[in-house]
């Protein structure tokens, strides 16, 4: 028995231990059998429930499906502009992580005001998927190997040449990461909207039908099979990436380091302008949105109304107090969040690389349970965690770690041969592996990733806070929408914006700094 | 009347719309010359909100959110009916918890949606209970952790909650209803802005008098839609036939009024506006216009 | 100002210039302070000449070769080939390129990475199939036209590179120590290959190597390079006959001129 | 079975052996069916000789020097290094190796290049700075230590690999082509640099390399390989006397070794 077949063994071991540990748990305790169904009773459900399983799940891949083809044809069409000119990211910057940033508790209400159907879930689901597989996509897009470069241009080739030629092949591993992160983040995003936009159909819509009819092994069955669908989504484009990278790395190590090429150029002039660009922006669209819809303003203050809110008025004090106070609780634990998520997603990819087979097993573990509608684990975790902060954080490392992983992960396996086989032959592990070249040749890749979790770890906070602690932000993100207090929402949605834009600029000059000495 | 009447519910297709389900399946809307649109609602669906965009026409919205509005917002609302003389908003406990009014949730601890946190701790002042006194957690409609005791009581609709409780615990589940305990509400006020009002008063009428159709049928024998429905509206919705069954049935003496389901007159009116004032919310009687309930 | 001149054997006055290269020099900045890769330099070269150009390590040959390409731009003076800035003058498809590094796209096979630059120009694979696959020959390497730069060894990988330079059939060859990493048989192989070809169609051709007797063999100049900075010692004359033949390499004029190159190199500004 | 022995000179018959490789051979799967880079071969090394490879291009040569470092699987029999797997041997730090292609860390500069195995062994840098400066001053690159890869000329970065192959004292030593890109007035010097280290170290050493001179200069013996498929075709010793003086690339018995050698390699089973 070969090492690899007798690792899968262990797992396949591990796993079925596991599971007979879940089904003791689900079945003999009387916590378990409330709140932690066991294996055998959930498929029982599941299998009673079939017919229902089939209306539900349809609808979801359905609209998963189309929201995966919007967001992913929007994102690589962006990846592509923004790679042609590195001053239009720079402009859209602000867009692209209020786009990201935009606390799914605000969107989704606006969502189903503004489209009918299927289309606020469909929406939503695209929306979740863009940014992360705009990300991965350009990152991948940049990172040209400068001799092929300087080949092209040898030949008269310009930037269109380069981009049919070299980046598009080159950036082929990094858009099926892309792809690796968006499916399960679009199946994320349909059950979410499903959940809120009062559709009949759906998982979202099963799981808020079953919510109230306390019976957890039907919502865990409901959580674990739209887990399953994500993750199918994720294996789909896993096989083609692992071989693409393969061919797609270079034989000999470049002289200039992939990320050094990453890392946007210009002066310091320049890039405090585009800053302010950026800033201004999404105001820009923002009012002009308002003003072309018409549409009534206690549900869609413009920019003014919103600073006005702020700043003018009776209520400003009062309206500003109320965001501090909620912004005090959520900032710290969000900060703990984005450490968390970043460290979690760091260990899961440095698994990939240090012990694969153990990295293969919990990969599935930690996708189902980032997919696993977090309304049907709540009874678990404050059982577990409590509804302190030690929960916030974990809700928020659920929400966060997923993406990170994928593009750090992405980043390890692009690292030429060359610079792993000097390694070896002094008797380096794969720890050395890791620390000396995986982690520097991807730099680039972590920064890219940390970019993406400042923006989620603030989201996944807020989600807790709905949740569980109904504090900080996120909750009076949710109060505001019942007392229909639009004003409050957009200013915190606007506030949780400018912040996650803050960190995102934060990790961008940390890589400036560390990448280029 | 060719154009559609886009009705925006407040909730998940569950018997607490079989009036209206009726209305449609029986053609009620048709006969009165409505072409009735039925929009079912969700967590993220703010029926007055979607009257503001125009989505929708008529909306079943919530009396809080609905005054304020008007009050602090300036929006143009009008309440036309109410579905319910009393809310279902309820503390519901296990028995065996001895909570009997809610003098008796101090050192417990209550599971309540943010969104009625103000009002539930405006009742606990009524009631003479200190806000401190109480532990109070998000709830997320699930009634796993008042079944499993991870909390003592929920904040919920009465019209499912105990049932599935006691079915799943197998333990006996009470409820106190807010209107009972100083906090008296009707819930789901059939809502429409001034300008449908002005323009499409007819329809607006005869769309609560369908509507009433459809919810006397119910009255005269809920059990027999319930099961009628099983696989068409409530398909999917996750209830078990029991639960409906249970919904069904507790929820007329809610809705039951003398002078027919949907009526508000000076007494509800101003016991609906006294309880606002309670939670700090100011509204007047021109929240309310009775003149169409006349017309019936 | 004067300028070294180049030209094939006998001169007529009229020769065309191919070359220019006006006072060009390069320095990099480098967060250590400014690196002179190359102090300003003036060359020219007439059309169908071959030069070589010799020098240590690190004496800007590369960049020399780079500013021609039209891939780093001089900090001074000017560089023109066939009276066009080089960034104009590669798009007519008129330069073939052979890097110090072969640069192969690790994606494409060998035969998809020989018809690159093809591609690049715009101009049909199909119809120079044939060409291709007579390059590939040539090199070598017939039998890897499927292989993925991956599953060749180092000195393949080269002649992949080399066949690539010559694909598009170029009037001005530029190639950066091509032989660098083949053995002496396939390396006097290729030179004569190289001569065959240049002599043929006339390639205006610059050579970068290491090899004295390569540069002898070859060239009708060889330009010998000094280091620290970067700069032309001297540039020397290759009088022998064409076409050259490889008892040239062990005839005693031909030794004696490697030893005067060999003077040269090691020459009194020199630098290690 | 008979085993090619390659022994120091005056061998005492207790001599220890290196390198054992026993009916090695190396077969690639392609997509186009399978390659055999390297028909099974069998040689054994004692301490402290020197040997060279040499052979045509795609010989197996790098696949050969791979296998010994335990970064390519023989298909079956096997190799051993003292005694060891090579895995097992590289752990201890006694082996040191420069690749074809000089694979340095674009993010650090030549010295922290030039350390970068002494922190893959665990061992500190700082009571070794002397050590890496000597190392990089012997080179030729003083002056170039805080210099990043991109800021390197070709010959540069190779050297930065030959200094770090010497960095972790080995006591085994795989060089494949180090001196490629050097120009030959350094590449002589490298020549006697690595004699003295190899002398003073008694490093058993594998150079593979195209300049039959150079490996005329340095060897104990040299190994003649010949291609399609892989294979070793000729041992030959050379019998000068250590040290060697950079006169003895002048002697008739020098050239005389050196004609012998082409003609092994051109040899009646050698493929072009
Ligand atoms: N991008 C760069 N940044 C800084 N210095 C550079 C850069 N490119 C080259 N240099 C420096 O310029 C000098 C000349 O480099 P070049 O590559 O032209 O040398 P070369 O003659 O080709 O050497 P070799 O024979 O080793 O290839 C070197 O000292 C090198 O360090
Ligand atoms: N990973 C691989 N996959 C398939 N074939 C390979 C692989 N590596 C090497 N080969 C083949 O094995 C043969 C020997 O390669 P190797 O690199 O050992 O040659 P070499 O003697 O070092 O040549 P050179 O002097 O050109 O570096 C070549 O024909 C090459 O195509
Ligand atoms: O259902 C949620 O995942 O919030
Ligand atoms: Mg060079
Ligand atoms: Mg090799």
């Amino acid at each position: 028995m070969s090492g690899a077949t007798r690792e899968n063994a262990r797992i396949v071991f591990g796993v079925l231990v596991v599971l007979a540990i879940w089904e003791f748990l689900g079945s003999q305790t009387s916590w378990g059998v409330a709140m932690f169904p066991a294996p055998s009773r959930i498929l029982a459900q599941a299998f009673a429930d079939r017919e229902l399983y089939w209306l539900h799940g349809l609808a979801t891949v359905r609209t998963a499906t189309i929201g995966f083809v919007f967001g992913c044809a929007a994102a690589m069409l962006a990846a592509l502009l923004f790679c042609l000119s590195p001053s239009l990211e720079l402009a859209f910057r602000g867009v692209n992580i209020a786009l990201f940033a935009m606390p799914a508790i605000v969107v989704g209400p606006l969502l189903v005001l503004f489209f009918n159907g299927d289309w606020p879930q469909t929406i939503l689901a695209a929306l979740m998927v863009y940014f992360p597989a705009m990300s991965a996509t350009l990152l991948g897009l940049r990172q040209v190997d400068p001799r092929l470069a300087d080949l092209v241009a040898a030949y008269g080739g310009g930037e269109t040449k380069l981009m049919l030629h070299v980046r598009f092949r080159g950036a082929l591993p990094s858009l099926f990461a892309g792809f690796r992160v968006a499916a399960p983040l679009a199946v994320l995003g349909a059950v979410l909207g499903e959940f809120g936009s009062g559709t009949r159909w759906g998982f979202g819509a099963f799981l808020l039908s079953a919510l109230p009819q306390g019976n957890p092994a039907r919502l865990w069955g409901i959580g674990l099979a739209a887990s399953l669908i994500a993750l199918a989504g994720y294996a789909l484009f896993l096989l083609p990436a692992r071989r693409l990278a393969a061919s797609t790395s270079a034989v000999t190590l470049s002289a200039v380091s992939p990320a050094a090429i990453a890392v946007s150029s210009g002066g310091r002039l320049r890039r405090i302008a585009f800053a302010l660009v950026a800033l201004a922006l999404p105001f820009l669209l923002w009012w002009l949105m308002v003003t072309l819809t018409k549409v009534s303003p206690i549900i869609a203050p413009g920019p003014v109304q919103t600073i006005l809110f702020l700043f003018e008025g009776r209520q400003a004090s009062a309206a500003r107090h109320a965001l501090g106070l909620a912004l005090g609780q959520t900032l710290p634990v969000a900060a703990l969040g984005l450490l968390a998520g970043l460290a979690f997603a760091f260990v899961l990819a440095a698994l990939s690389l240090l012990a694969p087979a153990l990295a293969r097993a919990l990969m599935p573990v930690a996708m189902v349970a980032q997919n696993m509608p977090l309304v049907a684990v709540v009874p678990i975790v404050t059982l577990v965690f409590g509804r302190g902060v030690t929960a916030s954080v974990f809700m928020a490392v659920l929400v966060v770690f997923f993406p990170a992983y994928v593009l750090l992960q992405q980043g390890f396996t692009t690292v030429p041969r060359a610079a792993s086989d000097l390694v070896a032959t002094y008797g380096g592990g794969r720890l050395k592996n890791l620390v000396f070249v995986a982690v520097p040749y991807s730099i680039g890749h972590l920064f890219a990733a940390a970019r993406l979790v400042a923006p989620q770890a603030l989201l996944g906070v807020m989600v807790a806070e709905w949740l569980l602690t109904g504090t900080g932000l996120g909750n009076l993100l949710n109060v505001s929408r019942g007392g229909l207090d639009y004003d409050m929402i957009w200013a915190g949605a606007l506030i949780s914006i400018l912040i996650s834009v803050a960190a995102y600029e934060a990790v961008g000059l940390i890589e400036r700094k560390v990448v280029r000495r | 009347a060719g154009t559609p009447l886009n009705f925006q519910s407040i909730w998940i297709n569950d018997p607490e719309f079989s009036g209206y389900f009726i209305a449609l399946d029986k053609g009620y809307y048709t006969a009165e010359g409505l072409k009735v649109n039925y929009i079912p609602g969700g967590p993220d669906v703010i029926p007055q909100a979607s009257l503001l965009t125009g989505k929708a026409d008529i909306a079943l919205t919530s009396l809080i959110e609905t005054a304020s509005a008007v009050s602090e917002k300036g929006a143009p609302f009008k309440i036309v009916g109410a579905q319910f003389q009393k809310s279902p908003d309820s503390v519901i406990s296990l028995e065996a918890t001895g909570i009997k009014s809610i003098k008796d949730l101090v050192g417990k601890t209550v599971a309540c949606p943010p969104l009625s946190l103000g009002t539930f701790k405006v009742l606990l002042g009524l009631n003479g209970v200190a806000e401190d006194q109480v532990k109070i957690v998000p709830y997320a409609f699930d009634p796993t952790p008042l079944a499993t005791g991870q909390v003592d009581a929920v904040i919920d609709f009465m019209t499912s909650l105990p049932f599935i409780v006691e079915e799943t615990s197998g333990k006996k589940a009470s409820f106190i209803l807010f209107y009972d305990s100083g906090m008296p509400f009707g819930q789901d006020f059939v809502t429409v802005t001034e300008d449908t009002l002005k323009n499409r008063r007819k329809d607006v009428v005869a769309f609560l008098r369908a509507s009433r159709k459809g919810w006397n049928d119910d009255f005269a024998d809920p059990l027999k839609y319930t099961k009628e429905f099983e696989n068409s509206w409530y398909k999917g919705n996750g209830y078990t036939p029991g639960a409906a069954e249970y919904h069904s049935k507790i929820q007329i003496p809610l809705m039951q009024n003398p002078k027919g389901v949907f009526t508000i007159d000076d007494e509800s009116i101003e016991k609906n506006i006294a309880s606002l004032e309670k939670i700090g919310v100011k509204a007047n009687k021109d929240l309310f216009d009775t003149s169409l309930l006349a017309e019936l | 100002m004067t300028y070294m001149t180049i030209n094939t054997s006998p001169t007529p006055p009229e020769a065309a210039v191919d070359l220019i290269i006006d006072q060009a020099g390069k320095t990099f900045p480098t967060p250590r302070g400014p690196v002179v890769a190359l102090a300003p330099i003036s060359l020219k070269v007439t059309r169908g000449s071959f030069v070589a150009l010799i020098g240590p390590s690190g004496c800007g040959k590369s960049t020399l070769l780079r500013m021609v390409a039209g891939l780093e731009q001089p900090d001074d003076g000017a560089i023109l080939i066939r009276s066009k800035h080089p960034e104009q003058f590669r798009k007519e498809g008129e330069l073939g390129i052979a890097f110090q590094d072969p640069a192969l796209l690790p994606w494409r096979n060998v035969f998809a990475n020989v018809a690159f630059p093809l591609q690049i120009l715009g101009r049909p694979i199909k119809p120079n199939n044939e060409k291709i696959r007579a390059l590939i020959d040539l090199v070598g390497l017939k039998g890897y036209e499927d292989a993925l730069p991956s599953q060749l060894s180092g000195g393949m990988r080269q002649r992949v590179a080399i066949a690539r330079s010559l694909v598009s059939d170029p009037s001005v060859l530029l190639l950066d120590e091509p032989f660098g990493a083949l053995d002496q048989i396939l390396r006097r192989q290729m030179n004569l290959e190289l001569q065959r070809i240049w002599a043929a169609r006339q390639t205006t051709t610059l050579l970068v190597t290491h090899g004295i007797d390569e540069a002898v063999f070859l060239a009708d100049e060889v330009v010998v390079m000094h280091a620290k900075p970067g700069r032309i010692a001297e540039i020397i004359k290759v009088p022998f006959a064409r076409p050259r033949t490889p008892d040239l390499f062990s005839s005693p004029e031909f030794h004696a001129l490697c030893d005067t190159l060999t003077a040269a190199l090691h020459g009194p500004g020199a630098a290690a």
